[in-house]
């Protein structure tokens, strides 16, 4: 899905920054960060523990910890979600954006009907009554593949495998038909079976209902699967950004190479060892020059000095943008 | 659920069978007997004083007679108040016990939750710090100082309430519980503010915020539950410490209950009041346990479905 | 190979929690005060020619005016109130640390040893606290007094017969969590014993919730050595316990309140200082809800 | 010699029963499983979770007892073997959590001489200390980590102490529970380096547990697969990798997504229908019967035996031919 000229974005992140107060001082977990996206397209934000990409996914839903603050513009239909009083965002949350999580034994409540709790948002979003609000959830229930919906939706979560426990968060997020899905390593807690069941779900559903997804992630396999484009993070900085294609053939970013050659593969040729990068990942904090720099082997003098921007390789396909030195020579 | 219930109830009578048979022989071991601080009286006059409460049986056999007049519902005669038995010094004192006890464990609860509510939501503000200061002083100052300091105040000095005694109905009983439930409100408002605290850090609530359904039924739907499951976990141990608080409350505002009843039958090695007395506060306070479990399993699935 | 900054003071877990506990300014005054409170109490009686039980019959019931000896004045059998109230605070110090220390380490061993060994040993021990747990306390302390014949020592023991149940809980859900721990099935797979086991990794892995439960077990053992006296079963006349002094306090409540006062308030405060020192430990040991 | 050798090996937990004198149930977790390992080889144990991999590897050190069969270390079984803790240093295990593994109290030079005062207790705390520091080099990290605590260490650095306590007594097998599934990819790559030069330099023979297909791929020599406890494949690398031949090997496959938009984009549908059946309810036949697209009544019914399709490869499936 191309992306459109940049008026009809979905989604538009300017310069995002968030930041969090320790007694040990401010760190700062997404520095200036900024990404479009247009409606119905699935992006993927890749990068290792500590590279922020969840904090951006909060930080929209205002999800962020007591002691972190947002700084920047996240515009969603127009709307800035940083600017938004806690009431008027609440209008928004579980309607026209939703999000899911990663552990999914703990992200349902433990008290309460499984059905009742599908039920919850649609009768605070759309007004509808308890049993046509029941009603729809186990409809939802049933298309999400749980076995005999309408009875599983009076037990209780503890009753439901890790499985259906995440395709119920599913069932839970698209009830409202929203038109943004935020899902935050949705399948890292699963087995990779059932994860293949999940994206599969996830991809289909995203089709047929043209909601716009963003997958943040670790695992380099399942974005290849789900995603049309992907942004890499490191440091809470973007240092690549490209279709799934591009990104996967032709990775300019030092940091996505090292990334590949790391992971090991099921199907290219077996090398003695797998290409790794020292060190190790650095999280958050002030950083002059680029933050990947103590780890990056082909690094310039001036990648420690300066902060590389991020730059348009218009050359190749039209959204191949990357934050690197190297690219600054090349044409 | 009645299976839940069907085991509790087993275990708690094993367990009051095992306090009512340790309670019975740690008092005959327990030096002096229950004519043993009288005056000069003759040995034959002992003997057959003795004998009309069977103490010259061996143990076994006592112990016996006393499961048998359990089972009977009559606990036997007083050995100090020979005019009363063991049923009727509770059927009067018990009322008066049971009523300031009941109303220290509600006002207890619910100022106690509303207290520790108020200050996990708003933490650092006034409430918290009102809060964590009831709380201190609540824990940290015992009964037997708080007490006799009110009644100084408030009935000696102010004479708005009657200094003790049960016989001003209603009135009398407002310092006994406020004393009574000081601590138990300490306790539980902090237990509150700490597992409310702790239930807003779940995941759950996360969904829930995110599902944009407001702040309001965020609280009412999905934290409260959690927040007060510990709390009242707690209660079943709050009776055993009000319980205890009773004892005191009945010394120092002068009320006739039965826990004046036990300190004076325990000095006096009364032997059948105190096995009548321990009896009833063992009773009670399984009985409470089991109520407090029930109300759990109602509200957590995974305790009614766990046994 | 791994590029680090300079290499750092490394700082122990220990030494992290106690700077963590030197921040709390609460905790720490507390601390002070308790020394200070227990100085007193313990060096304070040398400093009078007399002690608690010296009855001065030509100074019954003089008042505090602060002039030496009687300082805070005397009772009504002429024994010099400070000196007594210092008295009573020794018994109830000693009492108070030493019955947190036994019960303490009665109930994390008892623990320990349930949490680590499980299956139906644990089973049993722990049956058995809960059948000790169903017992109203009251009765089970007043009972193990008389038991054990009255006087401080028979006191101390029935406090701490009740009093070992909590620690021993506490630390066995504990002991349990660590047995699954990795660290302990690495150190069986280092060829360690389960004894050595539980006292090298177990027991010292405890000892954080078991110094934190322990400081809130002092007040409780005061209040029960208070608690007893004041009912007539503990610390018996003439000797001086914050109990038996408050149980005369309150008898003479509106006639002379001094009598209540220095002892409940001296009491209060110590107990005041044991919560915030408590507190204080809780968070520099689990600092989650920072 | 054979280095370690399973036969017939079944293993399980007892429940706690409920109530005072409830009697306890027992839950068995790994049925009959056997295998040979030589020294220097890599035998890769791979399936899903609760398919009793990490319960196997603890019982092939006696960690936990065996239910039934025996284990074999060079050709003694390990019960009968007297003073079984003193011949620890030989066998060794690493954990999933790092950081769960190390003694939070403890210094890492205590830390990873701590097995040497039963192994080899003649040394002075002098010399266990060289030796402490000595196997942290072995594993990339420098001297002035030794007086530094686990809480200061990155999940990487943290895995590199364990693998360095596992070597201080010269073991002959280290059993890999899930070594790199807590890590990111970048660390991960390291460790498996790391892993794979110690057994070239040492002739280290490695246990390796995980759920990653790709990551087993890399390091095994041979590979077991299995699923709810009981063996489904059994096959050198090389061969498996080029033609996984039970249904359920096929399935992980094919689950498993690659850093490939093009072959990934192609799999999007073909994930396999139906729950992970529960440890607690073991299906009488197959154990992969309920998800299996092959599956017939057979296979519902009859549990099929782990049989030799082709000389040094076993599955246990009634439909398997060889390739």
């Amino acid at each position: 899905m191309p992306l459109t000229p940049m008026t009809d974005s979905l989604l538009s992140i300017k310069d995002l920054s968030v930041s969090f107060r320790l007694p040990e001082g401010e760190t700062l977990a997404v520095d200036g960060v900024s990404l479009d996206l247009a409606p119905g397209e699935v992006l993927g934000i890749v990068g290792e523990s500590g590279s922020g990409k969840s904090q951006i996914l909060y930080a929209m839903m205002g999800l962020l910890a007591a002691n972190g603050r947002a700084s920047g513009q996240v515009l969603f239909e127009g709307q800035n979600l940083l600017s938004l009083l806690p009431a008027q965002l609440d209008r928004l949350r579980g309607n026209a954006v939703s999000m899911i999580f990663q552990d999914p034994m703990t992200s349902l409540n433990p008290y309460m009907r499984v059905g009742d709790q599908l039920a919850e948002g649609l009768i605070v979003h759309k007004g509808i009554s308890r049993t046509q609000a029941q009603a729809e959830a186990v409809r939802m229930l049933d298309r999400v593949r749980i076995p005999d919906a309408a009875a599983r939706a009076r037990r209780f979560p503890h009753e439901f495998s890790g499985g259906m426990r995440q395709r119920v968060m599913i069932a839970m997020a698209l009830l409202a038909k929203p038109r943004l899905l935020l899902a935050d390593e949705p399948t890292t807690a699963l087995d990779v079976t059932i994860q293949a069941q999940v994206l599969d779900l996830m991809a289909e559903l995203g089709r047929e209902t043209g909601t716009a997804i963003i997958l943040v992630t670790h695992d380099l396999g399942v974005v290849a699967r789900l995603c049309d484009r992907v942004v890499v993070l490191y440091g809470g900085r973007v240092m690549e950004e490209a279709s799934a294609e591009t990104l996967f053939d032709a990775p300019v970013h030092p940091y996505t190479r090292g990334l590949l050659a790391a992971m090991p593969r099921l199907e290219t040729a077996l090398t003695p060892r797998l290409g790794t990068i020292p060190g190790t990942p650095r999280s958050g904090g002030q950083v002059i020059g680029c933050p990947f720099v103590s780890r990056c082997e082909a690094r310039l003098p001036d990648c420690a000095i300066h902060r590389p921007p991020l730059r348009d390789l218009t050359a190749l396909d039209h959204r191949h943008r990357v934050a690197c030195h190297l690219t600054g020579t090349a044409p | 659920m009645l299976r839940f219930i069907g085991k509790r109830l087993w275990h708690g009578g094993l367990t009051l069978a095992a306090l009512v048979t340790l309670t019975f022989f740690v008092m005959r071991l327990a030096p002096g007997g229950p004519f043993s601080r009288n005056r000069k009286i003759s040995p034959e006059v002992q003997a057959n004083i003795e004998a009309a409460f069977h103490l010259d049986e061996p143990l076994w056999m006592q112990f016996g007679r006393f499961v048998w007049g359990v089972v009977r519902l009559d606990l036997g005669p007083s050995t100090r108040h020979r005019d009363y038995s063991v049923n009727d010094l509770i059927a009067s004192g018990l009322p008066y016990s049971l009523t300031i006890g009941f109303w220290a464990i509600i006002i207890a609860a619910m100022v106690g939750v509303s207290l520790g509510l108020a200050s996990a939501l708003r933490r650092n503000s006034a409430t918290d710090y009102l809060a964590g200061t009831v709380g201190v002083v609540g824990i940290a100052i015992p009964i037997f100082v708080i007490g006799p300091v009110l009644q100084a105040v408030f009935a000696v000095r102010l004479d708005w309430l009657p200094v003790g005694g049960a016989n001003d109905g209603w009135r009398s009983l407002i310092l006994p519980v406020i004393v009574l439930a000081l601590p138990n409100i300490a306790y539980i408002s902090r237990l509150t503010r700490t597992s409310t605290i702790e239930t807003l850090r779940e995941n759950y609530i996360r969904t829930a915020r995110a599902k944009g359904i407001g702040w309001r039924r965020t609280l009412w739907r999905h934290t409260l539950t959690g927040a007060l499951l510990p709390v009242i976990a707690y209660l079943g141990p709050a009776t055993a410490a009000i319980i205890t608080g009773s004892i005191l409350i009945e010394t120092i505002f002068a009320v006739p209950g039965i826990g004046r009843h036990f300190v004076d039958a325990a000095l006096n090695r009364d032997y059948p009041l105190v096995m009548g007395i321990t009896l009833l506060y063992g009773a009670i306070l399984i009985l409470f346990n089991i109520a407090t479990d029930v109300v759990r399993a109602t509200l957590d699935p995974r305790i009614r479905n766990e046994r | 190979m791994s590029a680090d900054l300079a290499p750092i003071q490394s700082t122990s877990t220990m030494q992290l929690q106690l700077r963590r506990f030197r921040q709390n300014r609460l905790a720490m005054i507390s601390v002070v005060v308790l020394a200070l409170v227990t100085a007193l109490c313990f060096f304070g009686p040398y400093a009078f020619p007399f002690t608690g039980e010296d009855a001065d019959f030509d100074v019954i019931s003089a008042p505090a005016e602060f002039k030496w000896p009687h300082l805070l004045g005397t009772d009504d059998f002429g024994r010099d109130l400070l000196v007594r109230v210092f008295e009573g605070g020794q018994v109830s110090l000693t009492i108070g640390f030493l019955g947190a220390l036994v019960a303490g380490g009665i109930g994390v061993l008892y623990g320990a040893v349930a949490g680590y060994v499980g299956g139906r040993t644990e089973g049993l021990m722990m049956r058995l606290v809960e059948v000790l747990y169903g017992f109203p306390y009251v009765i089970l302390v007043i009972l193990l007094s008389l038991l054990f014949g009255g006087g401080t020592m028979a006191l101390f023991a029935a406090i701490v017969f009740t009093l070992w149940l909590t620690p021993a809980v506490i630390v066995r859900a504990q002991a349990q969590s660590l047995a699954q721990r990795e660290f302990v099935q690495a150190a069986r797979a280092g060829g360690m014993t389960g004894p050595a086991i539980v006292l090298q990794h177990v027991v010292p892995n405890c000892l954080s919730s078991v110094i934190v439960y322990g400081s809130l077990l002092v007040p409780e053992v005061i209040l029960s050595e208070s608690f007893l006296s004041f009912l007539g079963i503990g610390i018996k006349e003439p000797q001086a316990s914050w109990g038996n002094l408050i149980q005369a306090g309150t008898a003479a409540m509106d006639s002379d309140p001094r009598l209540l006062l220095l002892p409940g308030g001296l009491l209060a405060v110590v107990l005041l200082c044991l919560n915030f020192i408590a507190d204080g430990l809780r968070d520099a040991f689990d600092p989650n809800d920072r | 010699m054979t280095l370690l050798e399973a036969q017939g090996l079944d293993v399980g937990y007892k429940l706690p029963g409920s109530g005072l004198f409830g009697g306890s149930r027992f839950l068995p977790i790994v049925h009959d499983v056997s295998f040979t390992l030589e020294p220097g080889h890599t035998l890769g144990i791979v399936g899903e979770s609760g398919c009793g991999k990490s319960t196997l590897g603890r019982a092939l050190l006696h960690l936990t007892e065996p239910s039934a069969g025996k284990v074999l270390w060079q050709g003694q079984d390990m019960a009968t073997i007297p003073e079984l803790r003193r011949r620890r240093s030989e066998m060794q295990i690493i954990f999933q959590d790092p950081v769960a593994a190390l003694d939070p109290r403890m210094t890492l030079a205590r830390i990873v001489s701590r097995p040497l005062a039963t192994f080899e207790p003649g040394l002075t705390r002098h010399e266990a200390r060289a030796r402490a520091v000595e196997a942290l080099g072995k594993v990339g990290l420098s001297a002035d980590f030794a007086d530094r605590y686990p809480h200061e260490l990155s999940g990487g650095q943290a895995q590199r102490v364990g693998i360095a306590r596992a070597l201080v007594g010269r073991p002959k097998l280290i059993i890999c529970d899930e070594p790199v599934s807590a890590l990111d990819v970048s660390i991960q790559a390291q460790v498996i380096n790391l892993l794979m030069d110690l057994q070239e330099n040492l002739g280290l023979a490695l246990v390796f547990i995980s759920h990653n297909l790709a990551v087993v791929r890399h390091i095994s020599h041979e590979v077991m697969v299995m699923c709810l406890g009981r063996v489904v494949e059994y096959a050198p690398r090389g061969a498996f990798y080029a033609q996984p031949l039970h249904p359920y090997s096929q399935a992980l496959m094919q689950a498993v997504p690659e850093p490939d938009p093009r072959r990934e984009k192609g799999r999007i549908g073909t994930s396999l229908s139906g729950e992970l059946p529960s440890v607690l309810s073991p299906p009488p036949g197959c154990v992969f019967a309920s998800r299996c697209p092959k599956a017939a009544d057979l296979c519902r019914t009859t549990r099929p035996d782990l049989r030799e399709v082709v000389p040094g490869r076993l599955a246990a499936c009634h439909f398997v031919e060889a390739p």
